[in-house]
């Protein structure tokens, strides 16, 4: 109605408002409630792998001296003798309280464990997505200039070798040329941030570079194919015709555009960043949630389990709810 | 990054802090540590009222001294004077009882069983605890020097028990101050500690075992001081110029055998195993050679190492062929599953010796954390690829391998025989001169009577940068006295 | 281009004959080995190339080049049964939330939005981690990971079609819903999804190996390609140049099926 | 001649924008109807409506006394298939499948009717792409592979080979050059001649359009605003919209009885009154507006009907000036 | 009168190896031959001819936009002096060179307006953006400037238009504002490819009138492409026909239509939009233009002409006569209808 109030109000619209006020704000909502909704999906998907598990937790943890009273006992500790739903509604509550329950094991609150470790997780996978934007979109923005040429082709071979490249072969890999052979950095070990940038990027580096590598090599492919098409857009050869000159033309209006599909593809990387840390993280001894997933995995330690998916579920839906902001507000349907 | 910031603290010099790759722990409360290796992290923070020394002999340490009565029954410890937990509260003779009592009589305390047999603990004054016992035992004092007698602050318990989980409060060399599960122990040096004399370092930071591929680059690159390498590794790290120290250690590879279990019930079978594994082609995959060939719990040189088994069970698969045809299983092939946590390397090679003997042997996979569940507890498995960590008293190693209850025991029977012998073991006081030729007969009939097939001892293989000094070589828990860090 | 005439493009002529080699080993792997890959001969561990082990021995002296040969299948294997579970859990729901109406589509996004938000190598592991280790546990896992890339391809090569004036048009000679499916839906999807499977079973390959590598979901002494790369870089001191074989061989194998995936990509291998 | 469809009071909205509004309009059988407007005014939304593509909210589409606006499921694939109504789309490329040939394009319709076996069916995409003058080699080519005009003619063969009685045609020539645009009109001319099928033709393009159609229907905003014998409507439009269309059209002989500027809103055009929703569709940029446009006039006269309160009055009302002026050459 | 273009003896060939077609892609083929055509300050040009005739190529090789795998392979463009610049060689123009003239001295409007603005930023950023650039206004000045603008192109409530989306207006209001984007930097020419095609009728006379008063008001010279006769005739002062990628007739607007001495010229005028509403039969030209790479050596238009003769196999020159410029052999004998 605003809109509408804000022309002349006798003249009438000849073509109606494409987004209507109410669509608009309609979209807003959607990008803000969609990741409720999926987080609570997400969190049945966790919880009903745990209530899955056939290994019995209080028989694991009791182990030599277990008789069934006592496993009875710590069954009823752990709140496993209540229905399923009760179980779930409770264990989502506590979650969103911050309490993720207790190791079977250690009996060390699994938040504890889990926000101890997710700051080295949030700074390498920031320091990765940094990176991915940076290479991926330098690379693809260059290849996509220069389509055809020598970097186009040089960028896409890479890019593609990338990607077909086991993931723990690239962090390998990187130890040996620049810790064994260049001896330029740390092969591995991690420093927190605290301790300084530089003692902090130090360490990172590298981890970050092989978290990054791939998702920057999609980036770059995904940037170009978009950048090419948006160049040869009939509003880049206006732009070009107005005299904007290459860089305006460029970063100005075609990149704005082609920008989208690359952002998209970040937003599919996060995950992936944070699922490719348990290879890295084991190869670089760093001391994150995927060390102590894998590490529950081969426990049963089904709370832990169940909190690093938790954690990382929420924070890949923080990610993407920004990449979908970002999307949003770069389109014309997104904004006002 | 290593040497930054040295600590003077009373009681002598302190120098730079040392970053160790090995293990992290389960739990920093030694009641519910359920890790064998814990022992070597949690000493880091606690002390006992005694420790052994580098040939397995218990000495004094939080304890000046200690007496046994003469039927070997109560046993009377006197403590240092003005010792303190690190909380700041006092270490007296009170707290090593509720310590003690703790250890045996918590709800989840999974070293209750050792302590089965200490029926009171007294403290008649400060720095006097006197054990009762139900049966005349000497090995407490080697007993105590492991995760056993960890002297636990009873200020910390009484107030949050599952808070020592993760914020361990006793009287050890060091003091832990960050911790990351899994990841990272940061650790500072305790000035309190009874013997802070003779600990150089200022600190200390625990990292789990590195990754083998990178281990020596790691090192190189400073990101450890020390690490436990694997024997493949050793060559590297030499040719790195890092000294590598072989420490033999009380670890020996094992085969846990369930006689209950089908085909070791048939006893030809189970002797059959014996001579169809070829130790020596094992030892050379797992460990690069380093370390002996073992048919032993003992490593050589240790009191119960006994040598009238040296090559007792050479490899011979004529004869385990022979031994399978008179089973009750004809000459048919033996089918045989061979369980572990992880089948590359040994399980793969014991797969292919065994059916070079006769067997029909395939690899189970169980998670180590059910493989304790699957193996100890229910003991559905008849075959189970072990290391045993060894215990600080050999009674104890006896108890955990071939008791009754013995979690390495999975067949639940143990012959009169060797009953007597370790009955005898324990009476006999440890400084008695014929202690090691009873327990070297109880060595010899338990693995002449018992389905265990030890393989071989795996040493503590240690690469440190120049910049440490060497590394104290004892054979249980590893300790740091004098080591220094430039 | 039709999926035939991009088979005219060398690079795809190479990606295929590439894949067919691969295949043939899937099929005949162990028969046509030079030595039996379980053979084990601690002696000869760890050895350079030879005449007799062209690839060298591992870590037990068994022939590297017969492991590597025997392993295609596992290794194919696991990697199709990952994206036959996406293909069976995308594809039809995505056609379905297309045509069963809102509140299907609704739950379908939303469900398919929950699981991608799970990282892959982290689920593969809690599934192994609670429902037992193993290679299938881990590619289902991978699977399930895999469907929401197939329900969006098929949802997206579908959605432009509902669309379409061509389907309208159909729609106005009386066809019926399943006709337009058969004749303008299904030629459209199937190159799409075809593209997206041989770039998944890329993508498996990598997964398995990068489990194989974590311990997770693999049985030795049965060979896998992951499984001999993991264990050749635990002897990167002894052989550095060992690792470098499988790590090869899962490449080529990853990029003929990307190759493949870019020619017959519809609207061109640009 | 009879009333072949008769669309009455028709009603669609999108999104509750509406997009037709009471429009009524009937086709005699044999006739060429031709349907003009600006953009946006409702001209494709109105012959999808026919075919059932449309939103109906209210009124009534009747074929020979078939309400297809009643027709659902079954019943509606039934009468589909009978292909008695064909709608040619706006945008050729849009509408042909880009993996099948021609052949099999014209053919689906009749493929999916099912009444003719294969060889029959063969013959009749033959006779369709004669009747459109397109050469049979194109028959085993792709849409990508064929000009824009011989596009349009496939997608009008595609509706001829199911001899339908009515055809509705979407703009089939603004995508065309001049030479071709009166091929594919002329054309349908043909069509109509030859075999009697009643053409609605949609197009912006008045002067060729007043070659070949017999009545024309002007749509403004969504409203029918005049109607009539094609020839008169436009030479001697009633309605203003109607009128500014043809002094708009370009010509190359320069000469207009009234020119567009005079019938155009000046540019400080400042309406008389608000106009709402249900208010003369043209009122807000008609310079003739008046108070009484404020309702929706009614539509006056059969043969030749235009809704205009002022549609005998306006003419006396333009400014002697603008009369006069003509353009500088 | 001094020249603000001249087009001197252009060619522009396609495919020069990009692909476009499998066999033969490596033969370059002209698409533009021999084109030759001068607008003075103030005058309006327009092209015509039917599709594929080669109007949008020209075009875009006096801009400088050529499609990939298409260049200029002969000739020249020059761009005339005068007031406002010096003179300056188009063909083979540097980056930057092309950037200081695009905007400045000329500047062009398309077809499909949509298309060429940015669909993520708002009409009146785009202008703004023009404005500064082109014309050095300071950033606080352009909007009422771009506003002041919007309204000069005839379109109401241009405080709104400015604000608002691309997709959020009519293609007549595009076109309008597209038109004061171009007009923004005060070039000399404005070249209009098919830039009312898609317009309805109203609406395309809105827009030729106000590219006739830009014109008057501004002294625009414009060079405006159709494939419809009648739309030129309603605009340029002179008209130049193509057929086949060469001009085949040349002159005044109103000569050439009143008497037209190409029969390709007659043939279009024959095809044209003649402003009458009289019912007929409409005319057609019979046959397709040759293609690129496929062109008869003699007249390209022979092959469908009533009047070719055996000589029109022959090459062809254009003649001048007067202000006339012809290529046909027959010229000088036809006698053609004009409108
Ligand atoms: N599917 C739809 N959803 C929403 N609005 C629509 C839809 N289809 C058409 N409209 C709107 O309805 C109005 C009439 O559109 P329609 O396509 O019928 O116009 P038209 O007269 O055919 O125009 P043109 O000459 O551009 O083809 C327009 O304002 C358009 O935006
Ligand atoms: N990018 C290109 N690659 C190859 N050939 C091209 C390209 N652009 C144009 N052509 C060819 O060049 C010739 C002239 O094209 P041009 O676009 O100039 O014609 P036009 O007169 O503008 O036609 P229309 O009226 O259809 O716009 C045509 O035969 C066309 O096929
Ligand atoms: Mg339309
Ligand atoms: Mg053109």
């Amino acid at each position: 109605m605003t809109t509408l109030l804000s022309r002349p109000a006798p003249v009438a619209v000849a073509k109606p408002d494409p987004a209507p006020p109410k669509r608009r704000s309609r979209r807003w909502i959607g990008t803000l409630a969609t990741p409720v909704v999926v987080f609570v999906f997400s969190s049945l998907l966790t919880f009903g792998l745990g209530a899955l598990s056939p290994s019995n937790p209080a028989a694991a943890v009791l182990g030599e001296t277990a008789t069934p009273a006592d496993i009875a006992r710590m069954n009823h500790e752990f709140g496993l003798d209540r229905p399923l739903p009760v179980q779930y509604v409770d264990w989502l509550f506590s979650a969103l309280r911050g309490d993720l329950g207790r190791s079977y094991f250690t009996t060390i609150p699994v938040a504890d464990s889990i926000f101890a470790a997710l700051p080295v997780d949030l700074a390498l996978a920031g320091l990765a997505i940094l990176l991915a934007v940076l290479i991926g979109g330098a690379a693809g923005i260059g290849a996509a200039l220069r389509q055809g040429g020598r970097l186009d082709r040089t960028v896409t071979a890479v890019a593609s070798a990338l990607g077909t490249l086991p993931p723990f072969v690239l962090g390998i890999g990187l130890i040996i040329i620049f810790s064994v052979l260049l001896k330029a950095l740390p092969a591995g070990g991690y420093v927190p941030l605290e301790n300084g940038l530089g003692q902090w990027l130090r360490f990172a580096i590298l981890p970050a570079l092989a978290l990054s590598l791939d998702i920057a090599a999609s980036i770059a492919r995904q940037l170009r194919t978009s950048l090419v098409g948006q160049l040869g857009e009939n509003y880049v050869t206006g732009a070009v015709v107005r005299g904007l000159g290459t860089r305006r033309v460029l970063f100005g209006h075609a990149l704005r555009n082609a920008i989208g599909p690359a952002l998209t593809v970040l937003g599919i990387g996060v995950p992936m960043i944070l699922g490719g840390a348990v290879v890295t993280e084991k190869i670089f001894n760093l001391p994150g949630l995927a060390q102590l997933a894998l590490q529950a995995s081969g426990q049963h330690d089904v709370p832990l389990i169940q909190g690093t998916l938790l954690v990382t579920v929420t924070v890949v839906l923080i990610c993407n709810t920004l990449v979908n902001i970002a999307v949003l507000r770069l389109t014309p349907q997104g904004k006002r | 990054a290593c040497g930054d910031g040295t600590v003077a603290g009373p009681g002598g010099t302190a120098g730079g802090t040392l970053k160790w790759g090995w293990s992290t722990v389960t739990s920093w409360d030694p009641v519910t540590s359920s890790a064998g290796w814990d022992v070597h992290l949690l000493s880091l923070v606690y002390a006992g009222l005694t420790k052994l020394d580098e040939k397995g002999n218990a000495v004094p340490a939080l304890a000046t001294g200690w007496k046994y009565d003469a039927a070997g029954t109560t046993l009377t410890f006197t403590l240092r004077p003005g010792l303190k937990f690190s909380d700041g509260t006092a270490l007296d003779a009170t707290a090593v009882k509720k310590s003690l009592e703790r250890g045996r009589d918590f709800p989840k305390s999974l070293i209750a069983a050792q302590l089965a047999n200490v029926k009171s603990v007294t403290a008649p004054d400060a720095t006097t605890v006197v054990i009762g016992l139900a049966q005349a035992d000497y090995q407490i004092p080697n007993l105590f020097a492991g995760k056993t007698g960890m002297i636990v602050s009873p200020a910390a318990f009484e107030a949050d028990a599952t808070a020592l989980a993760t914020k361990p409060v006793g009287a050890g060399p060091f003091t832990l101050t960050a911790y990351v599960q899994n990841a990272k122990a940061t650790l500072t040096r305790n000035p309190d500690y009874w013997d802070a004399a003779n600990i150089k370092l200022g600190g200390f930071e625990a990292y789990p075992l590195p990754e083998p591929a990178t281990v020596v680059a790691a090192l190189q690159s400073g990101q450890y001081d020390v690490a436990q390498i694997p024997g493949s590794q050793v060559e590297a790290a030499k040719a790195a110029g890092l000294p590598v120290q072989v420490i033999p250690s009380l670890v020996v590879a094992v085969l846990d055998v369930n006689i209950a279990k089908k085909p070791f019930d048939d006893p030809k079978v189970t002797e059959a195993l014996r001579y169809a594994v070829d130790r020596a082609a094992l030892l050379k995959t797992a460990q690069f050679g380093h370390g002996d060939v073992a048919y032993q719990p003992f490593p050589k040189g240790y009191a119960g190492y006994s040598n009238s088994l040296e090559g007792i069970y050479q490899h011979n698969p004529d004869k385990a062929k022979q031994l399978l045809a008179q089973s009750s299983y004809g000459t048919s092939p033996v089918e045989v599953v061979i369980t572990t946590a992880k089948a590359e390397g040994v399980p793969e090679q014991l797969q292919s010796q065994l059916n070079a003997a006769g067997f029909k042997a395939t690899i189970e996979v169980i998670p180590q954390a059910q493989a304790t569940q699957l193996v100890y507890v229910q003991h559905s498995k008849a075959l189970f690829v072990d290391q045993f960590a060894g215990r600080d008293s050999a009674v104890q190693a006896f108890q955990v391998l071939f008791g009754k209850e013995g979690l390495m025991n999975p067949g639940r029977q143990t012959p009169p025989e060797l009953a007597d012998a370790l009955a005898k073991v324990s009476r006999t006081p440890l400084d008695d001169p014929s202690y090691p030729s009873v327990l070297q007969a109880a060595t010899a009939v338990a693995v002449k009577s018992m389905p265990n097939v030890f393989l071989y001892s795996v040493p503590r293989i240690l690469a440190r940068r120049a910049n440490v000094s060497a590394i104290p070589e004892f054979t249980a828990v590893q300790r740091f006295e004098g080591v220094t860090v430039s | 281009m039709s999926t035939l005439t991009a088979v005219r493009l060398p690079s795809a002529r190479l990606a295929l004959s590439v894949l067919a080699v691969v295949t043939f080993l899937a099929v005949a792997g162990g028969t046509v080995a030079p030595h039996d890959p379980l053979l084990q001969d601690p002696d000869l561990a760890l050895r350079g190339p030879s005449l007799i082990h062209p690839f060298g021995t591992d870590y037990l002296g068994r022939d590297v080049f017969s492991r590597l040969l025997a392993g295609t299948g596992t290794t194919v294997v696991a990697a199709l049964e990952s994206v036959g579970v996406g293909l069976a859990l995308g594809v039809l729901p995505g056609l379905a939330s297309l045509w069963l109406g809102r509140t299907v589509e609704w739950v379908l996004l939303r469900a398919v939005d929950a699981v991608m938000t799970l990282p892959f190598i982290v689920f593969a592991i809690a599934v192994t981690g609670i429902l037992g280790n193993g290679l299938s546990q881990a590619m289902v896992a991978i699977g399930v990971l895999f469907a929401p890339l197939f329900f969006r391809v098929t949802r997206a090569a579908g959605l432009s079609l509902t669309r379409a004036h061509y389907v309208e048009a159909a729609e106005l000679f009386g066809a019926s819903r399943w006709r337009i499916l058969r004749t303008h839906v299904w030629g459209k999807v199937v190159p799409t999804v075809a593209v997206t499977a041989a770039q998944a079973t890329g993508g498996a390959l990598l997964a398995v190996s990068s489990l194989t590598f974590l311990g997770i979901g693999v049985q030795p002494p049965a060979p896998t390609w992951g499984g001999v790369l993991a264990s050749e870089l635990g002897f990167l001191s002894q052989q550095p140049w060992a690792p470098v074989i499988p790590a090869a061989l899962i490449m080529v194998a990853v990029a003929a099926l990307n190759a493949l995936a870019d020619a017959i990509r519809p609207g061109g291998a640009a | 001649m009879s009333t072949l469809l008769a669309v009455d009071g028709l009603d669609v909205t999108f999104d509750r924008h509406r997009v037709l509004a009471d429009l009524s309009l009937h086709v005699q059988a044999g006739e060429i109807l031709g349907i003009i407007g600006e953009t946006g005014s409702g001209k494709t939304t109105l012959a999808r409506a026919v075919v059932g593509l449309s939103p109906v909210r209210a009124g009534r589409i009747t074929f020979e006394g078939t309400d297809l606006t009643a027709l659902r499921g079954k019943a509606r694939r039934a009468w589909r298939r009978a292909g008695q109504v064909q709608y040619v789309f706006q945008d050729p490329l849009r509408a042909l499948d880009p993996q099948h040939t021609v052949a099999r394009i014209v053919a689906e319709g009749l493929v999916v009717a099912g009444t003719l076996d294969r060889a029959a069916i063969d013959a009749r995409v033959r006779a369709a792409l004669a009747q459109v003058g397109l050469d049979q080699s194109l028959a085993a080519r792709l849409p990508g592979q064929i000009s824009g005009g011989q596009r349009q003619r496939v997608l009008l063969a595609r509706a001829v080979a199911l001899q339908p009685r009515l055809l509705l045609c979407d703009e089939p020539v603004s995508a065309l050059d001049a030479s071709n645009r009166n091929h594919v009109l002329r054309l349908l001319a043909d069509l109509r001649d030859r075999s009697g099928v009643t053409v609605v033709v949609i197009s912006h393009d008045l002067s060729s359009l007043a070659g070949i159609a017999d009545r024309v229907a002007v749509l403004y905003g969504g409203r029918l605003v005049e109607q009539g014998p094609i020839g008169r409507v436009l030479s001697e439009p009633r309605h203003p919209y109607t009128a500014l269309l043809t002094a708009s059209a370009p010509s190359v002989r320069r000469e207009h009885p009234i020119p567009a500027r005079a019938l155009r809103p000046a540019p400080d055009h400042r309406p008389v009154a608000a106009f709402g929703p249900d208010a003369c569709s043209y009122a807000s940029r008609c310079p003739f507006a008046t108070q009484a446009c404020v309702t929706a006039p009614s539509t006056a006269g059969s043969e030749w009907s235009v809704a205009c309160h002022h549609a005998d009055a306006w003419r006396s009302r333009l400014a002697v000036g603008a009369m006069s002026t003509r353009r500088t050459a | 009168m001094s020249a603000v273009l001249r087009v001197d003896n252009l060619h522009v060939s396609v495919g020069g190896g990009s692909g476009t077609s499998s066999a033969g892609a490596a033969a370059a083929r002209e698409a533009v031959r021999d084109v030759s055509f001068t607008i003075g300050r103030g005058e309006s040009v327009g092209l015509v001819g039917e599709s594929g005739s080669g109007k949008t190529l020209t075009c875009r090789a006096v801009l400088g936009v050529l499609p990939p795998g298409v260049a200029v392979t002969g000739g020249g463009i020059h761009l005339g002096g005068g007031s406002s610049g010096a003179d300056v060689e188009l063909t083979g123009l540097d980056r930057r060179g092309w950037d200081a003239v695009r905007g400045n001295r000329l500047a062009a409007v398309f077809q499909d307006p949509a298309s060429y603005l940015n669909p993520s930023l708002t009409v009146g950023r785009q202008l703004a953006e023009q404005l500064r650039l082109k014309r050095r206004l300071p950033r606080n000045q352009t909007r009422a400037a771009a506003v002041e603008l919007l309204a000069a192109m005839g379109l109401r409530r241009a405080t709104a238009v400015y604000d608002q989306y691309p997709h959020e207006l009519s293609g007549g209001m595009l076109q309008r504002a597209l038109i004061a984007i171009a007009v923004a930097g005060e070039p000399e020419l404005l070249v209009a490819d098919e830039a009312t095609t898609a317009l309805d009728a109203a609406v395309q006379a809105e827009v030729l009138d106000l590219l006739r008063q830009l014109r008057e008001e501004r002294g625009l010279a414009l060079l405006l492409v159709s494939h419809d006769l009648a739309v030129v005739a309603e605009v340029c002062d002179r008209v130049a026909v193509f057929y086949a990628g060469e001009i085949v007739e040349q002159g005044p607007t109103a000569d050439v239509i009143a008497n037209p001495r190409h029969p390709y010229t007659e043939a279009l005028l024959r095809v044209a939009s003649l402003g009458d509403w009289r019912r007929r039969d409409l005319e057609v030209i019979p046959g397709r233009p040759p293609e690129p790479g496929a062109m008869p050596v003699g007249c390209r238009f022979a092959a469908r002409c009533a009047h070719a003769t055996d000589t029109c196999a022959t090459p062809v020159a254009l003649s001048t006569v007067d202000d006339r410029q012809v290529r046909c052999h027959r010229a000088a004998t036809l006698e053609l209808v004009g409108a």
